[in-house]
């Protein structure tokens, strides 16, 4: 986060009230949304805190007509943003893809609750995380990010408006309903400026999709700048004019939407870690279990166990080589999540068999207590 | 130091307010780090009612009580239900005297409290039984101090719901101190 | 080319992608004379869906939103309310505006949002082949009511009153100078303003549905099916049986717009959009 | 009096500016144009009422009138 | 419980959720009247949405689906043309059916479809706590209209008549017995059939829009801005203004229901749905 | 497929017009949908041969109602199949995951075209594969059937609805646009019968959702039928009724949901191997790629090297254990696709690092020509 | 004459049925339930019209007026 | 035996309904594998259109044209857009004459069938243009039979269609046995 680190306010919030804080403190002026359980109170709140900045809160008929407002309203010039969950989230879906296509930057907040379908509306769940990376068709690549107190919330919130405006990208935050609905104390950080949207290089001439050697844009102007831009949900050629039946433009497009997040993933990573210098069994961790795995980890130090502790922050892009490079080390990493064992699967593919992974998966809306990772940790200690 | 509380009942018992004003006043007054959680939606309509507080003074690793030091319950089912996840030796127990009416002998440290009486003889409202609750909770426990109690209820509640707060705090205290709390040990 | 084209058309995008003597190429014409008309074109955001007609903004070198499939009035709420002096217009198909787009249609006008609606209907799914869309005729074969459509249209225009548009008007494409000073006047209502321009699909409706691919006899026929506002008033119920009223049909200047309520019920800070 | 410029690489030979005339005055030209198209041509322009309505109605903005000086 | 309960309802799924006083729980009763004296029972299917409202169905002993917010329709829509015998019943919220549901809902009207629809307008999103909805009053303050609401609400009737629906009736909770009457006429009418049913939400429209919990004080509110059909005949449009007709609104025998039509249009071996 | 192997006519094509017939020999006499290209000669086709059958057609007022109308179709007791591509599938997810949660036996097809967005909407792609799994929130399984050609188109959709009714699932055929719009000969097997619909055993005390020991549903009665049926997208218990405040209930069902797919991925798998049994270099391919890569490998072959072919029909669940068996025997697996690269991490992930695995996409709408398959084969040649 | 029979197990204590009776013979009981609801009492059933108001609105469906012999 | 045929011209020419006759004639009643695509969609209105056959005695692997036997171009921009797919050594090469004037003398074997001309005079309808090509293509190429191709006519086209297509096959043949048939090798 570009601020000084000083602390200016101390306050008690929810998950989700520190999501419109971060929000708001990024400079988002715009927020459509449509209440579901347990997202609804980032919506209210915006209702209350948006208008006094002179920004705008709708609530929309659906979730479709949410996320496209808030595409509109980014191209329109506004910091802008959603909230859903599950069911809200689903129906996004082409509208992200567009988003995606179109080099939005939007943040979307995911409060995930207990699923499939209605699910377990009123309990916790990391069941989208694979949906947030691939749940509209196509060819494209997110960031998502995962807080795992009100904290993070925040702070995460923060950095997702960041990261949507540096990198022209649908940036998911991916809570949950007990991070959402769990008061904790956040320390404001002092200095926080708002997210500004840099202006393009080149006036004359400006393409709005020609990409610099690092895949990037070249800022972006708003509508009604003098840029008469083109904006299309069609594979386009530099200019914004359709390309969809031009083999080659198309291909660079779609590899280079994908290449602006991947190959800057080492930028994008953001990790905590604890422990990782001697240890033999990490917990490789993020959102809400990353609480409890901190617990058990230290435990399982007390207990003579030399295990080590990451926190993923930016579950998208993966961070590969970081968790590749602890597979050289740790015999076993530990991945609890709650759901039937899918970020495990990722953990899977890119330590290639070079270390046992341990998937610890928790479902009905149920959070791991701290005994049930150290169990893990304990169980399969080196004799 | 690691604290942690429970309180349940129905929904509309302000059971989630209780909660809250008890982390607001631990973090905000007396410097702690807290947890809040809560049950909520479909289910705490009418039926069971469920918040949860934990307080300790380093950060808090997991937010959700594992052993509560002490539970509320402001109606019978909301005992029935909770006490298999308390330990009855050790947890400080609170009950509406009203309310709830059956305690398994095996709770060791039981208050029954008058909270809803008090609240609807003395402040005109059984919306208030619950700051009649609290306020035994904290003056039985000193898990916060009454001082941190009082001004959360000043400072951080809207003003329409301060002064019949006030109010179920004073009663509460006098009736404490008038001595007859039915408490078993 | 015409002049007017020479000024406001995406050369690299041209030639237009519509069969020739498609109505959507006049109404663009008949759109940028407007334009030009109240010298806004620096103020305009265009909002396209998808379908034939949703290209017309595509060509049109201002700013332009090519959206999704029925959801043009969502992204024009978003670009409407991140800034109210911009002026934005929507291109959708009858398919985009009334089928996949129906619940966006009613309540972006129940909103009385600061948007003119250009809707062209084809009374049928243009783009993607000949498809029933729910402007067509009961009874009429296309391509998925093979055996005749078994359901009655929506009058677009009742609906939108009834939704809450505060102006409304229908032409057709034969209308090119009324359609176009129509377009000035829906763009200077403040308010939801709703046009509905029904519009010749020679390939399409035009084979399918009444057996022509001739452009002009296709539209002649549907000229044949109106009946201006004015003489309307002559003539009874059984008569105006099937007909289309032409001309400007609602026009209620005294409704609040929603950017203007909601910028000024904003609290504190409200009545000023940010910067 | 004005001059009726009809631009052949647009034109789609859709015959819409043929049947509106009022004034019957723009014929098909026989011609095809590069994309295999017959576009129309101007049989009488001393006819012509500057009504309009060719220009107004041409879907491919590609009939101008020019006021003659 | 009344005997009717005992008869009708799951038991394994009571108490009810919803909260005391609530509208939902009398429109249960009236429905379940309803079936009994159609004596229906095995031929219902049910349809809930997701809100309040739609748990309706939920709790009632026959054939039920509880689908997805706003999709009320389409799910119905699948029942009834898989078999046309059946009876489908939906149960939907204002925000459920005018909200999200809103396209579905004037497309199944336009179709004309022989299915009946009891929306539950208690002018808010009562599940998720107190939102505002497509039916809050202009101004009104919600959970997400914290300044007041600046959006018009809809006239459900006016849309549902304008749409296609060839049965409109509106009542009020307080109008049990007319209520049940009139579910039953809906079920034997042969097309689209839409009651709306203004109901009290003690809990979120009470507290938040009215300013009381009371159930029966809300109630007494709502049906004070009630006019029946009746007298409104002699009353003049002021003294109208603002109010909601109660009674039978809108009943037409005389256009064709959809799977007549459907089945009547199909071709050679037309009229005969598969076994 | 069971019925004789005889073949009664023969046809030629478009693989969209053989999906139609495969369904309608299937039995399927519900249709819902709404025109997307290349998906439009499905319904188009659809609508003129089933009312004759007194089956419906229904073109709806968009693909979130056409899922929607699919779902209540197959409760109400029809064969029930929508269609349709990316940006109509994207909008179904909601739907999806309601047809996977209530165990609704639909059949999906998505004739996948270049995305994301509305990307290349006349051009072909496989860049919906992992949205076939995941793309609704929450965890769950479907099953996902690649033919790639206007036989297959036939033959798996017909398998398509006989699965969908034994394991109660939706289950998507994932064609393309080429596969949808290539003309060629399908031979109609003979003696093919309709699938049937299974009763349930017990009708006294019917519990909808008890399963048994293979974690399967007892048949499937349909509305009115007299079973007094409870359908709900909230978790539930065995009889219907909501258990999303119910952990322990939610849990197993969640697994159960995912282990009736997972759990018979074996039963299910359909692969059609040539040359493996001395292969070094195996092409693992599925959908539109592998025709030309048959051609390859056959090339190959003639040019002395020892390639192998595995075409992957089946491509949910993921046939883990003849893709890890490969692994054992072959030096190298090449992967042709029409995306970035999205199914070769899977077969990373399960070969563990035990082989090596080339990626070979191919964008823009574009296929493989056999000659940049072989040449893959070629280039790596043993020395 | 009739019964009314209340089924205090369902009772929400919405007071519906006493604010809508007719005759106002339906009153606050004073007891709880075991949700601790207070379900309303018959104060003078002489009085009742049979009139069945109570018995269609009560939101739990926990009236039951029975005919008595 | 695999033999690739590319058509291509404006959208409403009937090139794709040229692929569809050659297909089905190769394949019902010449027992041939056939595999028949085209382009559509909006680049198929107005611009350029384009079908292509794959006919084969065995199983086609792979079903797009990679080096195409017969080239039929009905347009200018067609030939200018797909020359250079083509091997101009190799195809042959067949141009509706009015249509397309300029051809790259690269071309080895190409055909100038008046197509448009002769179905316009002698069928009353440019409609048929597409039939009197294909008639020339089996005609000179002997690709299929032309007793295929007649078939095809009169057992798969609509009733509306066969009529207009048996007289434009008729007189193609009549044209190209009169022997002036332009043919430049
Ligand atoms: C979500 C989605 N569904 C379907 C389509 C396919 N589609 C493209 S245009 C169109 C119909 C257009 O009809 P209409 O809106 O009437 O416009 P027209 O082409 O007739 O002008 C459809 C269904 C799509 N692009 N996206
Ligand atoms: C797609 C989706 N969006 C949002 C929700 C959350 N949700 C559940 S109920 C509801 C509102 C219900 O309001 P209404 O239809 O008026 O019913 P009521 O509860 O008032 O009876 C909403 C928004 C959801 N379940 N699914
Ligand atoms: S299909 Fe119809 S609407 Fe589309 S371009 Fe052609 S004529 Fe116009
Ligand atoms: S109207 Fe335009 S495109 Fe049509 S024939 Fe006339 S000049 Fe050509
Ligand atoms: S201006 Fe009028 S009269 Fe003159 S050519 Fe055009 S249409 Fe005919
Ligand atoms: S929230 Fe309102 S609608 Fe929902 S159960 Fe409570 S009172 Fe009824
Ligand atoms: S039946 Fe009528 S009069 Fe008798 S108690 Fe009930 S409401 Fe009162
Ligand atoms: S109406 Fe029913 S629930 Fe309400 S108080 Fe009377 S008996 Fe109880
Ligand atoms: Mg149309
Ligand atoms: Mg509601």
């Amino acid at each position: 986060m570009n601020h000084e680190k000083s602390i200016t306010e101390i306050k008690i919030l929810q998950g989700n009230e520190a999501v419109v804080e971060g929000a708001l403190a990024a400079g988002c002026r715009y927020f459509a949304g449509y209440p579901i359980t347990p997202a609804t109170e980032i919506a209210e709140l915006m209702s209350e805190r948006l208008p006094p900045l002179g920004g705008v809160f709708m609530q929309m008929e659906d979730e479709i007509a949410s996320i496209c407002a808030t595409i509109g309203a980014a191209f329109g010039g506004a910091l802008a943003c959603t909230a859903s969950s599950g069911p809200g989230i689903s129906l996004m879906q082409e509208g992200i893809g567009y988003a995606a296509e179109t080099e939005a930057p939007i943040v979307v907040v995911n409060v995930m609750r207990g699923g499939p379908s209605t699910g377990m509306p009123t309990a916790a769940g990391q069941q989208d995380i694979i949906q947030a990376r691939a749940g509209s068709h196509g060819d494209y690549e997110i960031i998502a990010l995962m807080p795992s107190s009100s904290q993070e919330a925040f702070e995460l919130t923060y950095r997702a408006f960041a990261l949507a405006q540096h990198y022209r990208v649908p940036v998911y935050v991916l809570s949950d309903e007990i991070i959402g609905h769990t008061r904790e104390k956040v320390r404001i950080p002092g200095g926080l400026r708002p997210i500004e949207r840099k202006h393009p290089r080149e006036r004359e001439n400006y393409l709005p999709y020609k990409a610099g050697a690092d895949d990037l844009l070249d800022g972006m102007p708003a509508f009604n700048e003098g840029y008469r831009l083109l904006i299309d949900g069609q594979l386009h050629s530099e200019d914004g004019n359709r390309a969809g039946h031009l083999p080659d433009v198309c291909a660079q497009l779609t590899e280079r939407l994908c290449r602006k997040i991947t190959g800057h993933r080492e930028e994008i990573y953001d990790l905590e870690t604890h422990f990782l210098d001697d240890a033999e069994r990490v917990v490789v961790c993020f959102g809400s279990p990353a609480r409890p795995a901190l617990r058990a980890v230290k435990d399982a130090r007390d207990r003579g166990v030399r295990a080590g502790y990451m926190k993923i922050r930016t579950i998208w892009p993966f961070p590969e080589e970081a968790i590749a490079a602890l597979a050289g080390k740790a015999r076993t990493l530990i991945v609890p999540e709650l759901n039937v064992g899918r970020v495990v699967q990722e953990v899977r593919r890119v330590t290639a068999g070079r270390t046992e992974v341990v998937s610890l998966p928790k479902l009905g809306g149920l959070l791991h207590t701290p005994d049930e990772i150290l169990a893990e940790l304990m169980k399969r200690r080196r004799p | 130091m690691r604290k942690e509380i429970k309180l349940a009942g129905f929904g509309g018992q302000g059971i989630v307010l209780m909660g809250v004003m008890l982390a607001e006043a631990a973090g905000y007054y007396e410097n702690m780090e807290i947890a809040q959680t809560q049950s909520y939606g479909p289910e705490a309509r009418g039926g069971a009612c469920r918040a949860e507080v934990v307080i300790a003074d380093e950060m808090i690793d997991y937010t959700k009580t594992l052993n509560a030091d002490v539970f509320v319950a402001m109606s019978q089912p909301a005992l029935d239900r909770y006490l298999p996840e308390i330990d009855p030796e050790t947890a400080a127990v609170f009950v509406d005297e009203m309310l709830v009416t059956a305690v398994p002998e095996t709770v060791r440290h039981l208050y029954r409290i008058p909270a809803t009486r008090l609240a609807e003889e003395q402040c005109g409202s059984r919306m208030a039984a619950n700051t009649v609750m609290l306020a035994a909770v904290v003056q039985k426990t000193g898990i916060i101090s009454l001082e941190a109690l009082g001004r959360t209820i000043r400072e951080r509640l809207a003003p329409r719901l301060r002064d019949i707060n006030l109010k179920a705090l004073e009663i509460t205290l006098a009736y404490l101190s008038g001595g007859d709390t039915h408490e078993t040990l | 080319m015409n002049p007017i084209g020479e000024k406001y058309l995406r050369k690299k995008a041209l030639p237009f992608l519509w069969c020739p003597g498609c109505g959507n190429g006049t109404i663009l014409g008949a759109t940028v004379r407007a334009i030009e008309s109240l010298g806004i074109r620096e103020d305009v955001a265009l909002v396209g869906g998808i379908g034939c007609s949703g290209w017309i903004p595509v060509y049109i070198d201002a700013d332009t939103l090519h959206s999704l499939h029925g959801r043009t009035l969502p992204f024009a709420t978003g670009l409407k309310m991140s800034n109210p002096k911009r002026k934005v217009i929507v291109f959708t198909g009858d398919g985009d505006c009334l089928g996949i787009g129906g619940n966006h249609f009613i309540h972006t006008a129940r909103r009385n949002l600061d948007i003119t609606v250009i809707m062209v209907n084809n009374q049928i799914y243009g783009m993607t082949g000949g498809q029933v869309a729910p402007t067509t005729p009961l009874k009429a074969k296309t391509k998925t009511s093979f055996y005749g459509n078994p359901e009655d249209p929506f009058d677009a225009c009742e609906l939108a009153k009834v939704a809450g548009a505060t102006y409304v008007a229908r032409w057709t494409a034969a209308h090119a100078l009324s359609l176009s000073r129509s377009i000035a006047e829906a763009i200077t209502h403040e308010g939801f303003a709703f046009i509905e321009v029904i519009a010749q699909c020679p390939t399409q409706a035009g084979r399918i549905i009444y057996g022509t691919a001739d452009p002009a006899r296709l539209l002649d026929t549907l000229k044949a099916q109106t009946v201006s506002v004015k003489s309307a008033s002559k003539l009874d119920a059984e008569a105006l049986q099937g007909k289309w009223l032409i001309g400007t049909l609602h026009h209620d200047k005294g409704k609040t717009e929603f950017s203007r309520s909601y910028f000024g019920m904003a609290g504190p800070r409200g009545g000023k959009p940010a910067a | 009096m004005v001059d009726i410029i009809i631009d052949e690489q647009y034109c789609k030979g859709c015959e819409l500016c043929m049947h509106y005339c009022p004034k019957q005055i723009l014929k098909k030209s026989g011609r095809r144009n590069a994309k295999g198209y017959v576009p129309p041509m101007v049989a009488d322009p001393e006819q012509c009422s500057n009504c309009r309505t060719c220009e107004l109605i041409c879907p491919e903005l590609a009939i101008t009138l020019e006021d003659k000086p």
